[in-house]
């Protein structure tokens, strides 16, 4: 049986395709004008991967935040239980996923089957997002992928006090005219985002056997500082942390749609 | 005599040399990290465009939110008055000005001598800012220089109501997947901008004549928003919104502490 | 700090700590005065193990305290705060552990044999083990699922109880004033800890009925704590502190009118500090103490004319002073000579108790409840706040307004239009910054500077 | 949709109705309120028509915020902007009350709006209820009403009976009756309305005449007597919270796999079926429903009493799980949610707290969180 996942978020979409347990393709890009589009797009490019038509596919569900709106889905799961599917079919010694992406970050706390038992979604404030460390990356006019490896060789990191991330970035640029270094200010950046995400996750039970996904899971600093402030150690997943999400989607289809394992 | 403003502000550095009431050039350009070297920058470029020699320059004045940057014998002043004094001397009839920028929202009153009399700021809000709109231009593709063509298309304007400028971008990026048109959606964020500069000018009792400054005043959807909103006209000025500040700075140098050389 | 060390009382040790050293300087009052000028900018600037010691004092004496007298004063004050936290970490004592609002007046306490606890007060008692400390605390408090919208104040209160930085109550007592924060927050903090808890509801208007209803609770309060402490009141102790509360009362009376001199032989942090105390020594020997000394102090120089800093210039009338920026008072001074002559936080006003009968000394009581800082103004119409600020402004002489408003006050910031309004009719510049008392995530201090210097240029004040 | 949810729908939709102009023009007052607290019963006594004001057709708040400030309640934003632009213009008093920080400064800003730039009415009234259930303050509560009812016997000319007001009771205690049938049959297995048209129906029997009210719901109570939701694979939820009016939002929850059979707002549900005493004095019988029948967080003393009265609810109406609703800078609803988490974990009941702005956005994020906790929800059973 051949199933497919299909995950538009608001930066990225992706695609997953697996036949019998085993991902056949799998495609990440840039989201387009619409979600429709999104999906079209990646679905297409991933079929071509796997040299398959849409008609191979026997199950199709979709989720991230365009979920609702993808034309040869079945069904459309939220992200976070996918991101628990996806995390625990890929290891499945996980319970703990922090889901750390553009415009949310997620604690997901899920059980020996890989469904979610409870979660925590950040709401009020944006500051500890993705989004977040890409406006203060900007600030500090250092790259994206940068601010992870700039960050380790920190010996001060700043503080960043404020709350709200628009305003952090002004406190960024009176460091930055303040003339602290840059690996400091770096450090303190992730510091403040990996702060926010911890802070968030204390109301979960946080279960051994962590994993981390979502693009922030790729800025080292940030997964460092984690680890420290939770004490325990992030499992490495076989799969790209960022197609997580179409996995769980694809996986949650062959289960309802298939007597196959 | 000659003089110069310099106004470094939380999104653009803006320069302006001064002959009496004239402007002779200005200059802007994005703050970044090396932000003395863009300072250094800005002011070349607008000595360049006013033909004049650094050692001409007598006397600096410098505003803005950095105005402490700017190295040298310089005198820092403040930017509210900076802009107010810009706009009455351009159009001695001004007696309100809306400065909206990078952050900030900042309403100012001046009386018929052109003194200062009262000014009011934003909450901190980062939703109600020239940021704001930039990152929600951003998100949806639009170039900066085009959102007044977008946002005049729109026929429903999207109500964007989170508090949060972040948030809001996500709301934007959620709504274009539902299919909203972008025109819409620049027309919103245009909109709830302009309605928190509206609030401004109802809580200070503005009177006539208003003037703009800043650099969402360059877009000139916004101050149409805005004239509707409040029922209001505002006044075009001969030079550039967003340079007023760095204007005004100049003006007041040609009273202020001298000071020769500058940056 | 650690605060999730599973020592109790770390934070409140520490604080006790940096007061008795800060006592120990209090004797020598010159020396302090040396020892701030030099350490103050290094105080300030970092959060060291050293400073966190000196915290309290440096910061205290580094508002507009700077003379001996009230260097002195201070030191008394703190004997009684120290004995407050002594027995508040007393793991071992007997006698029966009462929490009591901060805006509660505790008088009534004070006539039984208890030991006393003031939830909200650990916000200052972390501020002096470093600013960090409080806003650990705060955010201990939001992990576990407080409402971030919740005053600071009382937020810490919350997070001290799970930070193991409150000793077990036996029994609660809150009000309903001065806002929503408290009346939310100790239905939280009774639900957590199951102590009985007693609520004084609080009257709306000014009128008789209304102080009769407030009269009609404190019976209620008083029966209570009989009750549930197995204790009677004892009311010729009741009324040695009533009289100890009047002395104290008359004497920060007149220091809020001093004042109005200029320049101000005063500025309103021993009142501050005085309210801060309170829950430590009002209407005791010491509270008293401290009120004369401060008093006499400002006496002085008002018969000499002398301002209370090197040379007044601006004169401040505040709404709220934010103890997160503490620093800020010896920047406004030092640049601008900018003196705060008063605010609603500090400013005291209120009536004498009558001591003659058990009745006249809860009814007066009662008033001088209302007549609190904060229940003054908050609970009621927007009248409370408006008249007496027409007042002070009258009185004062203020150069400007600051409305550094607190996040929690959610009551004071739906009335700016008002406050605006008034400083308009007087011609007053006036500044609004929103900011937060204990929790300095809201804004920086280098934004509140810049927002100051920013009002004093463009007002024509600096 | 049938004529009679689709007029209550309309009701709960439009800023002022038919029936409100109906009885303006017979001569009757209208008076305005806000929240529970304040006695209808004594309003209706008084030959006047209680009306609750809601912040429904406002699209912003730049009026209101020339008075409140970013940190304050968007409900009242939206409301006092609405003031502002002198959409209640129809009322001919308005009842404040001290529930919560920001809607009693209302009564404040408003006198100043009415001082400052004529906005009326002029008949601006603070109605004070105490915070705790103690006799003293039930006393207090006693007095409030009396003076209450003098105030508009004094302004309006009128006269308030001891028999106006059992009438008034009896009447309101009707409508009290005729939700408390409907809600009945909610506990059904597949109940006859949804939450979104309950909320409708909540929201639109307190902007008209207690008459046309009574009469509406017993056509509501005929029409939807056989009527039968479609409930498979649906959960079953309560929601609980302070003030609510979009209705989009209940539909929201409801598109995610639910249906709402029961719910404790401040817009209906905690207090819409609670009557009052009809034997004995009537002040002493409406003091007594308010003071101990419809607590809601502001009150201190009573959260057991809710707590169990929610425990209740969720038993009898089999419900699967509990959405808390607060509004952004609630102070007491802060309060609550936390109190209620604690409570979840106690009793062992799935809860999922949503915070929003009144008509606010964000509806993407929030989708996500609704249907990620139902899909959890079903994890666990
Ligand atoms: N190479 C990288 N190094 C560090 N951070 C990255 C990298 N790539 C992406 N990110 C972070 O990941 C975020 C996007 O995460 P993603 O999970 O793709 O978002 P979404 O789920 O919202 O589409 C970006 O905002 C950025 O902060
Ligand atoms: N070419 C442009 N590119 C980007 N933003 C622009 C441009 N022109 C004007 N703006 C607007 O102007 C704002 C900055 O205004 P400005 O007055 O310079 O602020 P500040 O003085 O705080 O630096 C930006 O946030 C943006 O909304
Ligand atoms: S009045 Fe303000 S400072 Fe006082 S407890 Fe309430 S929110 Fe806190
Ligand atoms: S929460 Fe309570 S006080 Fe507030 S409106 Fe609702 S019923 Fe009234
Ligand atoms: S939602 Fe909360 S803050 Fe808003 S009016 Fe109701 S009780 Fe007050």
């Amino acid at each position: 049986m051949i199933v497919a996942g299909c995950d538009v978020g608001s930066l990225t979409a992706e695609a997953v395709i697996i036949k019998d347990s085993k991902i056949l393709a799998s495609k990440i890009m840039g989201v387009r004008a619409t979600a429709e589009k999104s999906a079209i797009c990646v679905m297409d490019l991933a079929l071509a991967q796997a040299g398959l038509d849409y008609s191979d596919i026997d199950a199709c569900y979709s989720t991230g935040y365009g979920r609702q709106a993808i034309p040869f889905s079945q069904k459309n799961i939220s992200e976070i239980s996918c991101h628990g599917m996806g995390a625990y079919w890929a290891d499945n010694s996980i319970r703990t996923i922090v889901d750390i992406g553009g415009q949310d970050c997620k604690v997901i706390s899920i059980d020996e089957k890989g469904l979610v038992q409870e979660f925590i979604m950040n709401d009020k404030c944006a500051a500890g997002t993705g989004r977040c460390l890409e406006v203060l990356a900007k600030a500090l006019d250092v790259e994206l992928h940068q601010l992870g490896p700039l960050s380790q060789k920190a010996r001060k990191p700043i503080s960043l006090t404020n709350k709200c991330s628009i305003f952090m970035e002004l406190e960024v640029m009176q460091h930055v005219y303040k003339k602290r270094r840059l690996r400091d200010i770096a450090a303190g950046i992730n510091n403040a985002v990996a702060k926010r995400v911890v802070s968030l996750s204390r109301s979960v039970p946080l279960k051994p056997g962590f994993a981390i996904t979502g693009g922030v899971s790729k800025n080292v600093g940030v997964v460092s500082r984690m680890e420290k402030l939770l004490g325990v150690q992030f499992t490495q997943l076989s799969v790209d942390p960022q197609i997580i999400g179409a996995l769980g989607a694809a996986i949650f289809a062959q289960k309802e749609n298939g007597n196959h394992d | 005599m000659i003089s110069a403003g310099i106004d470094v502000g939380t999104r653009f550095v803006k320069a302006c040399i001064v002959k009496d009431e004239a402007l002779l050039g200005c200059a802007i350009e994005d703050v970044s990290r090396d932000i003395d070297r863009v300072i250094g920058r800005v002011y070349q470029k607008a000595l360049d465009k006013a033909g004049i020699s650094k050692r001409h320059v007598k006397r600096l004045v410098s505003t803005g939110y950095g105005a402490k940057l700017v190295k040298g014998k310089s005198f820092s002043m403040s930017c509210t008055h900076c802009v107010a004094k810009a706009a009455f001397v351009l159009d001695p009839e001004v007696r309100t000005v809306l400065d909206c920028g990078g952050l900030f929202i900042t309403i100012t009153s001046i009386d018929e001598r052109g003194v200062f009399e009262r000014t009011l700021s934003n909450d901190k809000c980062a939703a109600g800012s020239g940021k704001f709109l930039e990152m929600s231009a951003q998100a949806i593709e639009i170039p900066f220089s085009s959102i007044s063509q977008y946002a005049e298309r729109s026929k429903e304007p999207y109500l964007v109501s989170s508090n949060c400028a972040v948030f809001a971008e996500s709301e934007v990026i959620t709504q274009v997947n539902y299919g909203r048109e972008n025109t819409d959606i620049i027309a919103g964020v245009l909109k709830s901008i302009a309605g928190r500069a509206a609030t401004l000018f109802e809580r200070i009792q503005a009177q006539d004549k208003v003037a703009l400054a800043g650099g969402l005043a360059t877009v000139t959807a916004f101050s149409s928003m805005f004239e509707q909103m409040t029922d209001r006209k505002t006044v075009s000025l001969p030079i550039p919104p967003q340079n007023l500040g760095a204007f005004g700075a100049g003006l007041m140098a040609q009273q202020g502490k001298p000071s020769r050389g500058g940056v | 700090m650690n605060i999730h060390s599973s020592e109790n009382f770390s934070i409140s040790r520490a604080a006790l700590r940096a007061s008795s050293m800060g006592s120990l300087f209090s004797r020598y009052p010159r020396a302090l005065g040396w020892v701030k000028r030099l350490m103050l900018p290094l105080a300030l600037e970092k959060e060291t193990a050293f400073n966190r010691h000196f915290r309290f004092f440096i910061l205290m004496a580094g508002y507009a305290m700077s003379n001996t007298e009230d260097i002195r004063a201070l030191g008394v004050l703190s004997r009684d705060f120290q004995d407050y936290l002594e027995n508040v970490i007393d793991e071992t004592s007997d006698k029966p552990m009462v929490w009591s609002e901060w805006n509660l007046s505790n008088e009534i306490l004070r006539a039984f044999d208890v030991r006393q606890y003031v939830p909200e007060t650990f916000a200052v008692v972390a501020q002096m083990a470093g600013s960090d400390a409080a806003v650990d605390i705060i955010e201990l408090a939001e992990e576990e699922g407080m409402a971030p919208e919740h005053c600071s104040a009382a937020k810490t209160a919350v997070g001290a109880l799970l930070a193991n930085e409150a000793p077990k109550p036996d029994v609660i007592i809150s009000s309903s004033h001065p806002c929503d924060s408290v009346t939310s927050s100790y239905q939280a903090l009774q639900y957590m800890t199951k102590a009985p808890m007693f609520v004084v509801d609080t009257p709306y208007w000014d009128d008789d009925q209304s102080f009769k209803h407030y009269e009609n609770n404190l019976w209620d309060l008083v029966a209570f704590l009989e009750t549930n402490l197995n204790q009677k009141l004892d009311w010729d102790k009741l009324r040695e502190v009533c009289e100890n509360v009047n002395i104290t009362n008359h004497y920060l009376q007149e220091l809020s009118e001093m004042s109005r001199a200029v320049p101000s032989p005063t500025s309103v942090e021993p009142l501050l500090l005085h309210w801060l105390g309170r829950m430590a020594a009002f209407g005791s020997p010491n509270g008293m103490k401290f009120a004369e000394l401060v008093h006499n102090g400002a006496k002085e120089r008002l018969k000499k004319k002398q301002s209370i800093i090197s040379e007044e210039k601006i004169r401040m009338i505040w709404y709220d002073v934010p103890l997160v920026f503490a620093p800020l008072f010896p920047w406004l001074e030092k640049k601008f000579g900018a003196v705060v002559v008063s605010d609603f936080m500090g400013r005291i006003q209120t009536v004498p108790i009558d001591t003659s009968s058990k009745e006249t000394m809860i009814r007066d009581l009662a008033r001088t409840h209302l007549y609190c800082t904060m229940v003054r103004h908050t609970r009621g119409p927007a009248e409370f706040y408006m008249e007496e600020f027409q007042k002070i402004i009258e009185e004062y002489s203020g150069d400007c307004f600051i409305f550094m408003g607190h996040q929690g006050c959610k009551g004071g910031w739906a009335l700016r239009k008002l406050f605006r309004d008034v400083c308009r009719d007087a011609r007053l510049p006036s500044l609004f910054v929103s900011s937060d008392i204990f929790d300095k995530r809201h804004v920086t201090e280098e934004e509140v500077k810049r927002q100051f210097e920013d009002f004093f240029r463009s007002n024509g004040l600096a | 949709m049938s004529d009679i949810l689709s007029t209550i729908q309309k009701l709960a939709e439009a800023q002022k109705n038919a029936y409100i102009t109906k009885a303006a023009d017979e001569g009757k007052r209208i008076l305005g309120y806000m929240c529970s607290f304040v006695p209808e019963e004594i309003i209706h006594a008084a030959c006047m028509v209680p009306f609750r004001m809601t912040a429904v057709g406002s699209t912003e708040t730049r009026l209101g915020d020339t008075y409140y400030s970013a940190i304050n309640c968007s409900l009242v934003r939206h409301i006092f902007d609405k003031a502002l632009k002198n959409e209640f213009s129809f009322l001919d008093g308005i009842v404040f009350m001290n529930g919560c920080d920001h809607s009693r400064r209302m009564y404040d800003n408003w006198r100043d709006a009415l001082k400052t730039q004529g906005l009326g009415p002029e008949f601006l009234y603070m109605f004070v209820a105490p915070h705790t259930t103690m006799e003293t303050s039930l006393n207090r509560f006693i007095d409030e009403l009396n003076g209450f009812s003098s105030a508009l016997e004094k302004n309006f000319g009128v006269n308030i009976t001891k028999n106006a007001l059992k009438n008034s009771i009896s009447i309101y205690n009707r409508r009290r009756k005729l939700f408390r049938e409907l809600n009945e049959m909610r506990k059904q297995p597949e109940p006859p309305i949804s939450g979104a048209e309950m909320l409708a129906v909540q929201l639109a029997m307190t902007s008209i005449p207690v008459e046309n009210a009574v009469d509406l719901l017993e056509q509501l109570t005929e029409h939807v007597h056989d009527r039968k939701m479609d409930c498979k694979d649906k959960l079953r939820i309560v929601v609980t919270g302070g003030a609510m009016e979009e209705i989009d939002h209940v539909k929201m929850i409801e598109d995610s796999g639910a249906i709402v059979v029961a719910e404790n707002l401040c817009t209906g549900g905690r207090h819409s079926d609670v009557s009052s005493d009809e034997d004995g004095d009537p002040v002493i019988s409406i003091a007594e429903r308010y003071l101990y029948k419809v607590s809601c967080p502001r009150m201190v003393d009573e959260f057991e009493n809710r707590s169990s009265l929610l425990e209740k609810t969720l038993k009898e109406y089999s419900a699967d799980a509990l959405i808390t609703e607060k509004l952004m800078f609630c102070d007491i609803w802060g309060g609550e949610v936390f109190l209620l988490k604690q409570e979840a974990k106690r009793m062992g009941f799935p809860l999922l707290s949503l915070e929003r702005e009144i008509y606010g956005g964000g509806a993407g994020q929030m989708k996500t969180r609704v249907q990620a906790f139902f899909e959890t929800v079903r994890n666990i059973q």
